[in-house]
């Protein structure tokens, strides 16, 4: 009894001491990304790799088409000009770009509250994650998604998607889910708790680069960065602040109108921490 | 006394205050017994209806959600809908029952009975939905707050959570104020039932003698109850309607929907009850309680709450409008002119013009009329509820969302299959339980008879000196009781 | 005056109250006892081992006997001989399995020892015929949960200063029980997620979710 | 509650009669007000009737209620241990940090510990109406069925004295029917 007055008193306390330092957690990490739209070929290699990497199933044509498909990466298209000349014109002379959209992992994630479960939550790393077992799957935090990047099993593709042997390549680190369950890209959360215990074996801090996530490490023309965004010496760090990106705001006060890095929906207020730099255009 | 002739369109009398006392008795009670064939029919279609949604269930579990034709930007569609309908249903009893007790609106009495009922089993279909959408519906369960060794609670942020414990809450008060109510009556079942019956009303009617003491502390009761009932209804409609104004989404994420949902669903309860009291009325040969000025009060009560709740829609959308939210205000444009416009502008009309008519008073005392008219109000109200899920959903802030859906064959089977269950409850009810609350009926026709007596025979005796109807009836209720 | 009242039984406050006592103690305790799970000690195994600096579970569990290929005797191998366990089940101290040891770690000493046992002929057949016994898995848990033995070992035994790697078994029972007790081996802590998250709570460990679920 | 002054003479009998009127059978209470039987008062008088009758009170004069007590405190405890028992978990919760949210979210307890506050109002009022309503207990045998149709019946304990005068007056105002019972 009195343990759980004293929890209670410090949830108290911790919230507005959370409150007063503008957020509520004592993050150990805060992983995230930069993705270079300039660099981005649309090739579709980390897509790829996120199917190889994180055991998602193959749908197949008829599932894809009904929107039953759960691709944690996805490139997106955008055409610059999409009325002009449709038919005859190839993408390119549309304007095409890509963007590769996957899961946010907002600070503030609109997900994470109306789960009824408490299935996805923040952990310290500063990840949005999705606890597969505990999922019933009432599939509200998809529809409160603003970034549509939830994914849900609609059904079970173990014996389609991996027909034997072929389930003798998944992905030993991470659970395959079943129908019923919802998933989305966990920034290779295996990969973290991987280089975290060697880390920790070896009794050093774990090393900016020794995380890279299957799209990273995929990527051709290397467009897309990972790292701690806590750890000031950090690649991502770096970035985020050579393009005056902070978290925790929902407008940038940015010096330089050139710089290219945005975030996407900052208005909503779901602080990402996925950094995009704008494509150059020539005029 | 049963002479018919002043139960046609024209009468005026709520109920007839010369109605004996016994006659309630027979009349209500031989409603209980020996079902007909309409009964027969009525409960093989509610069954067959509710045996395909068990099929459709067992389909779905099979298969997985996928079934449901739903996809990733239609994670919700008619199950989400139809739960709200059924809890918008599930309204009008305590409408009738808690808040006109309140306001000593005695017209109640002979019909809130059903409409009790129809609470508490528009409460259990409604609450069916929320399970059988789940993904994972074997672990519906861990959304109740139970202690486990795992350290595991369930959400309590979630607006589902709050749906859990509203809609819990509700249903065992709903079931209790329905129970609570029916304890005088079942004592008279008590007395007249035999067989099977007897150990079951002598056990429910918790030894009700009809003491002063026991009418005092059940007067209290209800009062309490019906006080404790109506913050509740406003509360669970509101959290329902959180479920959608607490989101993100363009669309939903809407400041006035909570009241916007209470005005839907006292409106829908409202028209199911014209629908039932029809139903009733016909089948059960109810006219004496059943009566077209009670219906007349109904049907305006209804035209007065489908006023409100088209007016909160219009306030939903010039919200919308004038708060110049781009992606809301596409998502209001869409559904006016997209994929979706026959629905919507099906259930502008079936909700706010066809109200229109019940300001005829030949629609009013036209029950063939006023029986479809019904069906259409109920019809707008469950495209409500759609336009609020689907539309939204196919719109949303990202392209990716951008879809349109139609749902599948189980949804539909569900959507039918849900008529059935209730059908199913509501026919077992009817034949277990009195539908008609005899012991208010009778006060009923105390009160009146005593209010319209005492007046006449105090102008009779004032005016002539002739003794006025009180005496000469004192007579003839002794020997004709 | 009113003798028809007073005739009447008061209500029996007194017993009402011991009741709603009875029943409210009743409730509470049930719920501590849910939630520690107090299992009886049916295995009769006394949970004699202690981990220095840490806190040892206490729970304990009455597994079925699980059949084997070669009823091995943890009892007298590890218990009577001594035999630490990390010397069978050696990837425990670097991966996230324990593993169970090829036939050929059992035929260093059984070329030699214990040859005429109606067991060991068993084992000797399947080492000349090239195949391994199918050991039957006796503690599992489920594949949505990612226990790692390197990292418990390394806490516990390896980056524990009071500790030296002969007292392994010390440290493997706090979640697999004594097994210098039992014959052939057998479930004897519940391993349910309660286990683990009172375990992780009473000795620090993370209460990340996704630290054990991904 | 006897007066020591008086002698209490033990009842013998119960008597139930039946009326077809509540004017008759208020005129019957209205008579033992008036002490027509010596000994009885209103306050030995039990009405059995088919309705709720308002009138009740000004006939038998008012007698107490718990139930608005009951209602309240189990409101009131609803209330409480809905909110304590909604932070205690969230409180010892492992997975807090959601969305944003503080750990303890008030508008969601005080959504939650509302409806908790109607659930044990509910309950409790309930229970309270089981207590006070003497429901779920053996009572007298004196019961007609004809009270659930429209008679209203008198039941009052009587002792040999008193039980001849009684019949008087019940017969004055048209008694249908009287049954009666020896007490043990």
């Amino acid at each position: 009894m009195s343990s759980l007055l004293g929890n209670i008193f410090k949830g108290w306390s911790d919230y507005t001491k959370g409150n007063e330092e503008g957020g509520h957690h004592d993050y150990e990490h805060m992983y995230a990304m930069v993705i270079d739209l300039d660099m981005c070929t649309g090739c579709n290699a980390c897509s790829t790799a996120c199917y190889a990497e994180n055991n998602l199933a193959t749908v197949g044509e008829e599932y894809f088409g009904a929107r039953q498909a759960m691709h944690w990466m996805r490139i997106e298209r955008y055409f610059d000009e999409p009325n002009v000349g449709e038919a005859e014109a190839d993408t390119q002379s549309r304007g095409a770009s890509f963007l590769p959209m996957m899961c946010q992992h907002c600070n503030a994630a609109p997900c994470e509250p109306v789960c009824p479960v408490a299935a996805t939550y923040h952990t310290p790393d500063g990840l949005n994650a999705q606890i597969y077992n505990r999922c019933i799957g009432s599939r509200y935090c998809a529809n409160n998604c603003p970034f549509r990047v939830r994914y849900f099993n609609f059904y079970d593709h173990q014996e389609t998607a991996w027909p034997a042997p072929m389930e003798q390549q998944l992905n030993p680190d991470i659970s395959v889910r079943s129908k019923g369950v919802m998933e989305k890209c966990t920034f290779c959360i295996q990969r973290t708790r991987a280089a975290r215990n060697t880390a920790k074996n070896e009794g050093r801090a774990i090393r900016d680069g020794e995380i890279q996530t299957a799209c990273q490490q995929t990527c051709p023309t290397s467009a897309i960065l990972f790292g701690d965004l806590l750890d000031e010496t950090s690649a991502v760090h770096q970035a985020w602040k050579r393009h005056q990106v902070q978290l925790g705001k929902y407008a940038q006060n940015k010096t330089n109108p050139e710089l290219r890095g945005y975030r996407i929906f900052e208005e909503l207020n779901v602080d990402t921490k996925v950094l995009y730099l704008e494509r150059v255009r020539e005029v | 006394m049963s002479d018919r002739k002043h139960l046609t369109r024209e009468q005026t009398k709520d109920i007839d205050e010369n109605i004996a006392w016994a006659s309630i008795n027979t009349d209500v009670l031989r409603s209980m017994e020996n079902p007909r064939r309409g009964y027969w029919v009525a409960m093989a279609v509610s069954v067959c209806l509710f045996s395909v949604m068990i099929y459709a269930e067992v389909y779905q579990y099979m298969y997985g959600m996928g079934a449901a034709l739903l996809n990733t930007s239609h994670m919700w569609d008619l199950y989400i809908s139809t739960f709200v309908f059924w809890i918008g249903m599930s309204h009008s009893g305590t409408l009738l029952s808690a808040i006109l007790h309140l306001v000593h609106a005695d017209w109640r009495k002979p019909i809130y009975r059903f409409a009790e009922a129809m609470t508490t089993f528009s409460l259990m279909t409604a609450g069916i939905f929320p399970v059988i959408h789940l993904g994972r519906v074997w672990n519906f369960y861990w959304v109740m707050p139970y202690m486990t060794d795992r350290g595991i609670w369930p959400n309590f942020r979630s607006p589902l959570i709050w749906d859990a414990f509203a809609i819990t809450t509700y249903l065992t008060s709903s079931v209790l104020f329905l129970y609570i109510g029916m304890i005088p009556d079942l004592a008279i079942c008590r007395d007249n039932a035999k067989g099977w019956r007897k150990p079951l009303y002598t056990w429910l009617s918790l030894g009700w003698r009809g003491d002063d003491r026991q009418w005092r502390n059940f007067r209290f009761t209800y009062l309490m109850i019906a006080c404790f009932l109506i913050p509740l209804a406003v509360s669970v409609h509101s959290i329902v309607s959180m479920d959608f104004a607490m989101s993100i989404m363009p669309g939903w994420h809407v400041t006035t929907f909570p009241p916007y949902f209470v005005a839907g669903a006292l409106y829908s309860g409202c028209a199911a009850i014209i629908t039932l009291f029809i139903l009733l009325r016909y089948f059960f040969k109810f006219e004496h309680y059943m009566t077209f000025p009670i219906l007349d009060k109904v049907c305006k009560l209804t035209f007065v709450i489908a006023m409100v709740w088209t007016y909160l829609n219009l306030v939903e959308f010039a919200s919308v409008w004038y708060g110049h939210d781009i992606p809301s205000k596409e998502v209001l444009i869409a559904k006016a002119t997209g994929p979706y416009s026959p629905f919507f502008w099906g259930m502008m009309t079936f909700g706010s013009v066809l109200p229109f008519s019940l300001l005829s008073k030949w629609v009013r005392r036209n029950m063939y009329v006023l029986f479809f008219a019904s069906i259409f109000l109920n019809v707008g109200m469950w495209l409500e509820r759609w336009m609020i899920v689907t539309p939204t959903l196919s719109l949303g802030y990202h392209p990716q969302a951008f879809n349109v859906m139609w749902p599948g064959w189980t949804e539909w089977a569900m959507v039918g299959g849900s008529f059935g269950w209730f059908g199913m409850l509501f026919l077992i009810f009817v034949k277990v339980f009195p539908c008609v609350s005899m012991y208010e009926v009778k006060e009923m026709v105390f009160h009146r008879k005593r209010t319209i007596y005492e007046d006449v025979d105090e102008m009779m005796t004032l005016h002539s000196g002739v003794p006025g109807p009180k005496a000469q009836a004192q007579t003839q209720t002794s020997g004709g009781a | 005056m009113s003798t028809e009242r007073s005739k009447r039984k008061p209500f029996p406050w007194v017993q009402a109250a011991v009741a709603a006592v009875v029943v409210g103690a009743s409730i509470v305790l049930g719920a501590q006892i849910f939630e520690r799970q107090l299992h009886p000690e049916s295995a009769g195994v006394a949970p004699a081992p202690r981990v220095p600096g840490a806190e040892f579970p206490t729970d304990t569990f009455a597994g079925k006997d699980v059949e084997q290929p070669i009823n091995y005797s943890h009892k007298l191998h590890a218990g009577d001989l001594g035999i630490n366990c990390l010397y069978c089940h050696t990837y425990a101290r670097r991966s996230k399995v324990a593993g169970i040891p090829p036939t050929a770690k059992c035929m260093g000493c059984h070329t030699v020892v214990g040859t005429d046992k109606p067991e060991i002929e068993k084992l000797t057949q399947m080492w000349q015929s090239n195949q391994s016994p199918a050991w039957n898995k006796v503690n599992d848990v489920p594949d949505f949960v990612h226990f790692s033995h390197e990292r418990h070992l390394q806490k516990f035994l390896f980056d524990n200063p009071e500790m030296d790697i002969k007292n392994a078994p010390d440290v493997c029972a706090m979640c697999h029980g004594d097994m210098n007790q039992v014959g052939v081996a057998k479930k004897m802590k519940p391993l349910t997620m309660g286990f683990c998250v009172r375990c992780h709570e009473s000795n620090q460990g993370p209460s990340d979710c996704t630290r054990c679920h991904k | 509650m006897a007066g020591s002054s008086k002698k209490i003479v033990a009842k013998t009998r119960r008597v139930l009669g039946l009326f077809g009127d509540f004017d008759q059978a208020f005129e019957v209470i209205a008579g033992i007000r008036r002490y027509q039987v010596p000994g009885l008062t209103v306050d030995d008088v039990t009405l059995k009737s088919p309705i709720e009758h308002p009138e009740i009170e000004d006939v038998l004069g008012e007698r107490p209620t718990d139930i608005p007590k009951f209602a309240f405190w189990g409101g009131l405890f609803g209330l409480v241990f809905g909110f304590l028992f909604l932070a205690g978990a969230q409180a010892n919760f492992l997975v807090q940090p959601q969305g944003g949210k503080p750990v303890i979210t008030i508008p969601s307890n005080v959504v939650l510990a509302y409806e908790m506050m109607i659930l044990f109002g509910v309950l409790s009022t309930l229970a309270g109406f089981i207590i006070g309503g003497r429901l779920m207990r053996k009572s007298s045998g004196l019961y007609d069925t004809a009270i659930t149709v429209d008679q209203i019946g008198i039941v009052i304990e009587v002792t040999d004295k008193q039980y001849q005068p009684l019949t008087e007056l019940f017969k004055k105002h048209n008694v249908i029917e009287m049954h009666e019972e020896a007490l043990s």
